[in-house]
């Protein structure tokens, strides 16, 4: 506890001295100390997470009658484990920022504030330092994301995010105000002695699905995402995008799963459907999309889907009393947490060496970093292919739990769940693939082949504490897949307290590394055994090749069916690496449209290419409940511009119309 | 228990090299039949195998710009597929580590290699490349959730996603070949030719650029990086075979408890239904024309129906079993 | 002597002595002077004994308004002290009104001050209404057209506001008489209040109709609201924020008098649903206002409006959680938009227009007060760590508690407020700097304690603040 | 004194039949005019009240209601009309049999309103109670009903003397009200002439549609 708060204080001393001061010096103290007091954190949620004990404080600030309530319990602990990973990385990279350029009084004040906000979150223990803290958190992270403020899309993106975020928390507060009842009982250990008529129940539960998922980027709640998590600096949008997701989830696991009370069956499914199209639609988006950041984040997305179905699942296995499924449901969803932490926090410092080296976020401006950049390009491969859920990798390992936990729910008794199940399945199974699709193109456009601009062609490699950060991240990636069942068996404690079953047969398979979801003789999974065996497979491959082969190699043109173009413009680009997928996809979901302009024989004019898409959600959900309201505020508007005498008849109508309910009433 | 452990690890042993020894002759057969019934001559059955050693002795081009991706890409191609392939039972069930992977993880090793030669297809920077790229991925796309399908029917039916589990559970109850399964094994079916760069999916003999999706992507390669491509290729066409015979005809499959005489009767049966298999293949691959590129949903969407069909009698099924 | 009697006295004897003292810098540090005095005497009264006179009363529901009374007040003198010189300074006033504008301004503080102690229901009226006259006159003061036009318009609609709140009041009275007598015990709000159940539920609520629509005027509730804007766009800074930050509150203050008159008949019709409909199209109707404001003031007169709106929500929604939350609501607007009117009187200042369009890039150029600005325009918008998140947080999950529907309204509006307000904010302080700038001679220093104030009520508010907020929401009903 | 309020009753159903009066008239001299006649009556019923209740103050508001209201302001209104050259002006919105309907509706809202309230002592008031809210509403009617600042200010000044007739049919209400009442017309006065003369000066005219132009936020 004295841990956590001189952490915090810490954070929040160089955060005001970095603020009042500005100096260059102090601003770029900042980054030592976030990474200090993450360390000092984290080591105290992993303890926790690992070893139980935990505190709690009701300290006489905060809310007036309630105090303001602290606890870490081993949830939290995990999540703090997550969190102060992320911000430890991104402080790192931060302490490879170019001290005279990039440093702004914008942003390095805020930084740790932040990501003092998102612990406070976790240690929250009533309603009111909930929600406080977690407005708090939206309110750093958008003074980042307006910090280029010159960029009029930055501003948009701030005020979009930002009246996200107030639409969530608004949310929340009638989800916190539904748990609390008429009489106030903000305190959490309060709202857990009580139980919410069936009515709130459902209420509470809509309201945190959208409180939650706003701040998640549930869609259609997620048009706020791709915009604003690019704009911040990339660091704060790994950190945005890596671990600010992870609270929301935080807050829907807290709420649905601690402080709802014993779940009914249906509860599952708006998570499910939700995250399942989320999943889905996540990576169609990023797939069609051409700024790199904007792809990470989509993906993002994507993977805050994937976790959401993994909950609603839990939370369906569980109304069932079927704990140990409910585990397995549970135990995919908070691995999957923590990988997407570490993957997405790695592939955004990555996407932010690439930015700072080129200057560009646009895919069709990159090509060939491999060469410029042959650390990063590992690491970013490392984390590309996590991501994509591809084994040994750690993303793998979380997927393989959420399939098992799906292949389970044709077991339930509900037959909406039953037929739900091979829907989510192939969904999962269709955004896995996107995945893979996605990376490679992002990686092979940005990285492989040849540069395409200038600015590539000239990239060169970031500072080393940089690359100890993503190569930190990478590592985690690693081990985690590898490690995988060790890392689910540590989940334990928090999974009892979640779902009150821990993973049944964990640690019986036949090496200590044997994922087992359910039982040996039904589903097991051994990364540690894979790895050694492509790691064999593909020595004796070289071996064997190496003794019978010839061994020479030569360099020369690339043979390209004989037309080798020496023009770096007649690469694959991202559009063009997109354009199967736009066909088969995006003709039904955006409603894909390309059109092609060719000029006369004769005519000197390039041919012209466009392409068209529609974003349903977009359109329908945010541009025109926008015009409607700017429509609407006009037409009030002509209230402002009357004459005396008619706002006297306003007067007297008010009046009359009183009156007449009088008379009517009285 | 030693005894059983030595016998388990002979049995892994024996399979890996059983499939790196048999593809180039499945390949081989697939290829002659097909020329057969094209009424030409066609090369003999073991070409494969000196294609292979061809490719092997002679030196190898690299692009100038080529990176060490694709020069490692080959290499963990060929491991990934070939662990993958020696996962899947082939003559026996009781193989050492069949516990190491099942469907799921079975499935996604083959998304690593395929992912690894979508990357090395981009590395070189031409037009093909991507091409063929592109497009290896968005047959992924429609092919993974069908497969997804297949094996949740197969769990439902057999309560476990162990390819070993499964094929032990079709050895004991053949009889529980329902319709399910059927709609499930044409599914499959359907999947491994999108998988395998199979006509109506793709052309493995094609260098027509516009049709290009498999030989698109290794357009650069040369050599003995090539060699290991297309080693791999070839076990991941046995691997289909092999799922789709350990799946749905596992008849002479020696169960974990065999002996070796239960060996010897599951390695002829395989080799049998593998062959068998494979000629069904070029039989195929002849009575059908490729299919433009923006066709392919609809082909493999019939796998995803079928798929989709084959999970919800299998629903119906077990509510009347129930 | 009691102490509200010096709260009462001394701004209308400094308000004498002010008309007769010509120089500017005299007569304000003399008017910060006697602020500061009856602020002493705000505070001292907290924590005098309460008192229940023939024409005043001190319990614990008034002193809350009176501290922030005069609070505001104070501050906002020392903030026109430094305005008004450079008005002079520009030419925009004449030097020759200073006196006036000294003399009225602890004239307008002295007669909220008798709205606020007074016992007599006539006495409240009376107060209000002096108040209301004065600030008319202030409106005025620059003698342009526009700022004519405003208090010309807030001058007709203050007076029917005027005629039926006292038609109001002689009802009031009329329902007292049986129970009370003929003459002054009638009239005495306390008396009433003990004699509420034996009152003619029908006179009491024909009563509040008229108190509604009376008081509402000056509440600023839609659609009585039309004078608000303009006559705190037009007139000097300083006075929009008493405006938003005190008038308005005196004016709930004496409906809210009113309404716990009436819950003490349990016969009469439950004021409650009346007020929560009006609050709501306060709210919500403000909330789309504020997209179309060209005018920086007159953008925050409508969140006044809104604010003013929820607040009349949370007492309509009533139980000791809402008007608890109202009362925190009220106090926290207070000290937030008159802290907003004096960032916007600095901004005015720098940018020298109050036209949005023209004021762009604060960051850059003013980076101190954009940062100030912004924080004070988020406290508004509800955003942590101030003391406005704690009474939306109260009032909406309180609301959402009993009614869970109704919840979404003011929900609706204060999102479609912050959409907006936001909108303006990221565009004032954001972008790249257009137009000129000028100095800033205004004081930050009041600026500054009202944030932060508001920013420790939104972390820790005493205990003893506490206790007197809760026994004034119980005092409420 | 049996039939007392009687008197007070008539006095004051004459005063509802000049607020009638006031809808129905056409010129703005005889609006004036009309004007003056209801406020000496208001004088008038003031005066009664004093006698009747035996409350010797009330006489001073009947004469501030019969000198201020009956005679000067009325005699400045002519002069300030027949100075701005609009005394022939007439700027209705409805027409007047529309505007008589209203009337007549408001004062049967207000005869029901108070027919609610119970049978008590203060029931020798409902019937004046609802006489003044009859006025008052029609004062307010006038009010919205006429484009001319004069015009309004009339109906504004016929709305105060419905609170006074409310205010003294509330039997012993303290002085201090009815001076306040008196104060407020005299600085409402006050200030109406100063905007009138100051909106006159700036704007050459008095009809407030014309302010059309300095509406609040100009684009």
């Amino acid at each position: 506890m004295f841990v956590q708060g001189g952490a915090l204080g810490a954070l929040a001393v160089v955060a005001a001295l970095a603020a009042v001061s500005g100096r260059r010096f102090l601003l770029a103290v900042v980054y030592p100390v976030t990474a200090l007091a993450a360390i000092a954190l984290g080591v105290v949620d992993l303890a926790i997470w690992l070893g139980g004990g935990g505190f709690a404080a009701v300290l006489p600030i905060g809310l007036p009658t309630i105090g303001l309530h602290l606890r870490l319990d081993q949830l939290s602990a995990f999540f703090g484990v997550v969190i102060n990973g992320g911000v430890l990385a991104a402080s790192l990279y931060g302490m490879g920022l170019d001290r005279a350029k990039e440093l702004t009084p914008r942003v390095e004040p805020l930084f740790p504030l932040f990501a003092a906000a998102m612990n406070l979150v976790l240690i929250a223990d009533d309603a009111y330092a909930f929600l406080f803290s977690w407005e708090l958190m939206s309110l750093t992270s958008w003074a980042m994301v307006v910090a280029h403020h010159t960029n009029a899309e930055n501003r948009r993106a701030g005020h979009l995010y930002l009246v996200m975020a107030a639409i969530g928390t608004t949310a929340l507060l009638f989800a916190f105000g539904g748990l609390a009842g008429p009489a106030g009982g903000y305190a959490f250990d309060t709202i857990r002695t009580q139980a919410p008529t069936p009515l709130i129940a459902a209420l509470v539960l809509a309201t945190a699905l959208v409180g939650c998922g706003s701040k998640g980027g549930l869609i259609p709640l997620h048009a706020w995402l791709p915009l604003a998590h690019p704009a911040a600096p990339s660091h704060v949008s790994a950190l945005m995008s890596g671990v600010m997701t992870k609270v929301a989830i935080y807050g829907f696991v807290r709420i649905a799963f601690d402080l709802l009370g014993p779940p009914a069956w249906w509860w599952s499914l708006p998570p499910i459907v939700l995250g399942a199209i989320t999943a889905v639609l996540g990576l169609l988006y990023a797939v069609f999309d051409r700024d790199l950041k904007r792809v990470l984040a989509y993906s993002t997305v994507e993977n805050v889907g994937v976790i959401f179905v993994a909950l609603g699942l839990a939370l369906a296995f569980r109304a069932n009393g079927q704990p140990a499924a409910a585990a397995v449901a549970m135990a995919a969803a908070l691995l999957h947490i923590l990988n997407h932490s570490w993957f997405k926090s790695l592939l955004f410092l990555g996407a932010g060496a690439v930015l700072h080296v080129t200057g560009r976020r646009d895919l069709e401006g990159m090509g060939g970093l491999i060469h410029r950049m042959p650390r990063t390009a590992v690491f970013f491969l490392v984390g590309a292919l996590s991501i994509s859920a591809l084994p040994p990798l750690n993303g793998f390992v979380s997927e393989w739990l959420l399939f098992q936990s799906v292949i389970a729910a044709p077991a339930l008794p509900q037959s909406a769940l039953n037929f739900a199940a091979p829907a989510i399945g192939a969904m999962l199974a269709l955004a896995a693939a996107l995945a893979a699709a996605c990376f490679v193109r992002v990686y092979g456009v940005a990285f492989l082949g040849r540069p395409r601009s200038v600015e590539a062609a000239r990239a060169h490699e970031v500072p080393l504490v940089q690359q100890i950060a993503m190569g930190g991240l990478a590592l985690l990636c690693i081990l985690g897949g590898l490690l995988g069942a060790l890392l689910t068996g540590a989940l334990a404690p928090v999974l009892k307290g979640l779902v009150g079953s821990e993973l049944p047969n964990a640690g019986t398979g036949p090496t200590p590394f044997s994922l087992i979801a359910f039982d040996a003789s039904r589903s097991n999974y051994d990364a540690v055994v894979i790895a050694l065996f492509v790691a064999i497979a593909s020595v004796a491959a070289l071996l064997v090749v190496h003794r019978l082969s010839a061994r020479r190699t030569r360099r020369g043109p690339a043979w390209d069916c004989g037309f080798p173009d020496p023009s770096p413009a007649i690469q694959y680009s991202a559009s063009s690496f997109s354009q199967p997928l736009r066909r088969v996809y995006g003709a039904v979901v955006f409603s894909a449209r390309e059109t092609v302009v060719m000029p006369p024989p004769g005519d000197l004019q390039p041919a012209r290419f466009s392409v068209a898409l529609i974003d349903y959600i977009w359109t329908t959900l945010y541009i025109a409940p926008w015009r409607a309201l700017l429509r609407l505020s006009e037409r009030l508007n002509a209230l402002q511009f009357l004459t005396i005498r008619r706002y006297l008849v306003l007067m007297f109508a008010a009046l009359v119309i009183l009156l007449s309910i009088a008379a009517v009433t009285i | 228990m030693s005894a059983d452990l030595a016998k388990q690890f002979l049995a892994q042993g024996v399979q890996m090299f059983l499939v790196l020894l048999i593809a180039p002759l499945a390949v081989g057969v697939v290829r002659r039949v097909k020329a057969r019934l094209m009424r030409r001559q066609g090369a003999p059955l073991l070409q494969g195998y000196r294609d292979l050693a061809k490719l092997l002795r002679k030196e190898s081009v690299l692009a100038e710009n080529a990176s060490w991706l694709f020069r490692a890409a080959p290499c963990l191609i060929f491991a990934l597929t070939w662990v993958a392939a020696a996962l899947v039972p082939s003559f026996a069930s009781g193989l050492m580590f069949n516990w190491a992977a099942d469907v799921v993880a079975l499935v996604a090793l083959l998304g690593a290699a395929r992912a690894l030669l979508a990357l090395a297809g981009m590395d070189v920077g031409t037009g093909f490349g991507g091409i063929g790229s592109s497009r290896e991925m968005m047959i992924a796309t429609l092919a993974e959730p069908a497969m997804m399908l297949i094996v949740l029917t197969l769990a439902i039916a057999a309560g476990t996603t162990r390819l070993a589990g499964v094929a032990d559970f079709f050895i004991a109850e053949p009889l529980a070949v329902r319709v399910s399964l059927a709609l499930s094994l044409v599914a499959l079916i359907i999947v491994a030719l999108a998988e395998n760069a199979r006509i109506p999916v793709d052309n493995p003999v094609t260098h027509l650029e516009l049709t290009m999706v498999h030989e698109a992507m290794i357009l650069e390669y040369s050599g003995r990086h090539l060699a290991l491509v297309e080693a791999a290729s070839y076990l991941k066409l046995v691997l289909y075979l092999s799922l789709l015979i350990c799946l749905f005809a596992p008849f002479g499959m020696a169960p974990a408890t065999a002996g070796i005489g239960g060996w010897i009767v599951g390695l002829l049966a395989w080799t049998a239904k593998l062959l068998t298999g494979a000629a069904l293949l070029g039989v195929w691959e002849v009575s059908i024309a490729k299919m433009r590129v923006f066709r392919l949903p609809d082909f493999l969407g019939i796998a995803f129906i079928f798929g989709f069909l084959a999970i919800l009698l299998a629903f119906l099924t077990r509510g009347a079993v129930q | 002597m009691h102490t509200y009697q010096i709260v009462v006295l001394v701004p209308y004897v400094s308000a004498l002595v002010l008309a007769a003292i010509p120089g500017y810098r005299v007569g304000s540090i003399v008017n910060v002077l006697a602020s500061a005095v009856t602020f002493a005497a705000g505070l001292w009264l907290i924590g005098d004994e309460r008192t229940v006179g023939p024409y005043a009363i001190v319990d614990e529901f008034n002193i809350v308004f009176i501290a922030i009374n005069t609070l505001v007040g104070f501050t906002t003198s020392i903030f026109s002290a430094s305005y008004i010189g450079h008005e002079i300074e520009t030419g925009r006033l004449p030097p020759s009104f200073v006196r006036f504008y000294h003399a009225m301004f602890q004239a307008m503080m002295g007669s909220m001050n008798i709205a606020l102690v007074a016992n007599n229901i006539g006495l409240i009226w009376v107060g209000l209404e002096l108040a209301t006259l004065i600030t008319v006159v202030m409106v005025g003061l620059y003698r342009t057209p526009q700022s004519i036009e405003a208090a010309w318009k807030y001058f007709i609609l203050a007076s029917v506001g005027i005629s039926l709140a006292f038609f109001g009041t002689i009802l009031i009275y009329l329902a007292g008489q049986p129970a009370l007598g003929e003459g002054v015990p009638a009239m005495t709000w306390s008396l009433l209040q003990g004699a509420a159940a034996k009152m003619d539920p029908a006179i009491l609520d024909l009563a509040f109709i008229f108190l509604l629509i009376g008081y509402g005027t000056k509440i600023g509730l839609a659609p009585l609201h039309a004078w608000l804007p303009d006559a705190h766009a037009e007139g000097p800074t300083p006075i929009s924020a008493v405006l938003s930050g005190l008038l308005l509150n005196v004016a709930l203050y004496a409906l809210l008098r009113f309404k716990m008159l009436i819950a003490g008949q349990p016969a009469a019709l439950n004021p409650g649903p009346v007020m929560i409909v009006m609050g709501l199209v306060s709210l919500i109707f403000a909330a789309f206002m504020l997209y179309q404001r060209r005018d920086i003031k007159r953008l925050f007169a409508y969140s006044s409006i809104e604010h003013m709106g929820l607040m009349v929500f949370a007492f309509g929604m009533g139980g000791p959680l809402a008007n608890f939350a109202g009362l925190l609501h009220m106090a926290m607007h207070s000290l937030t938009k008159s802290g907003i009117f004096f960032a916007v009187g600095h901004i005015a200042q720098a940018k020298g227009t109050q036209r949005i369009a023209e004021i762009t890039g604060l960051s850059d150029t003013h980076p101190r007060l954009a940062v100030a600005f912004a924080l004070a325009v988020l406290a508004i918008s509800g955003m942590p760590p101030f003391g406005v998140f704690a009474s939306e947080f109260l009032i909406l999950t309180t609301t959402f508690a009993r009614e869970p529907w109704l919840a979404l309204l003011p929900a609706f509006g204060l999102l479609v407020g912050f959409g907006a307000l936001l909108m303006r904010l990221q565009g004032t302080i954001l972008g790249a700097p257009t137009g000129p700038t000028h100095r800033v001679d205004a004081s930050s220093v009041p600026m500054v304690l009202h944030l932060a104030l508001v920013l420790a009520a939104g972390i820790f508010l005493p205990a003893i603040l506490v206790a007197w907020f809760q026994r004034a929401a119980e005092l409420l009903g | 004194m049996i039939r007392g309020y009687e008197l007070s009753h008539l006095l004051a159903g004459v005063m509802l039949v000049t607020s009638f009066a006031l809808l129905y008239q056409e010129r703005i001299a005889s609006v004036i005019n009309t004007f003056a006649a209801q406020s000496v009556t208001l004088a008038l019923a003031v005066a009664w009240a004093a006698f009747s209740q035996d409350r010797s103050e009330l006489f001073i508001t009947a004469l501030i209601a019969l000198c201020l209201k009956g005679i000067v302001i009325p005699v400045a209104l002519h002069r300030t009309v027949v100075r701005l050259g609009i005394h022939r002006e007439v700027e209705k919105v409805v027409g007047v049999g529309i505007a008589l309907m209203v009337g007549l509706a408001l004062t049967g809202l207000a005869q029901a309103l108070l027919l609610k309230v119970t049978q008590g002592t203060a029931s020798h008031a409902r019937e004046e109670l609802a006489l003044a809210l009859a006025i008052i509403l029609l004062g307010f009617l006038m009010m919205i009903l006429r484009r001319n600042a004069v015009t309004q200010v009339v109906g504004f000044m016929s709305m105060e003397n419905g609170l006074i007739l409310a205010a003294t049919g509330a039997r012993g209400m303290p002085l201090v009200v009815e001076v306040s009442v008196a104060f407020s017309v005299l600085i409402a006065l006050f200030v109406f002439a100063v905007f009138v003369f100051r909106i006159r000066e700036r704007f050459d005219t008095i009809d407030i549609e014309a302010l059309d132009r300095m509406r609040g936020d100009a684009r």
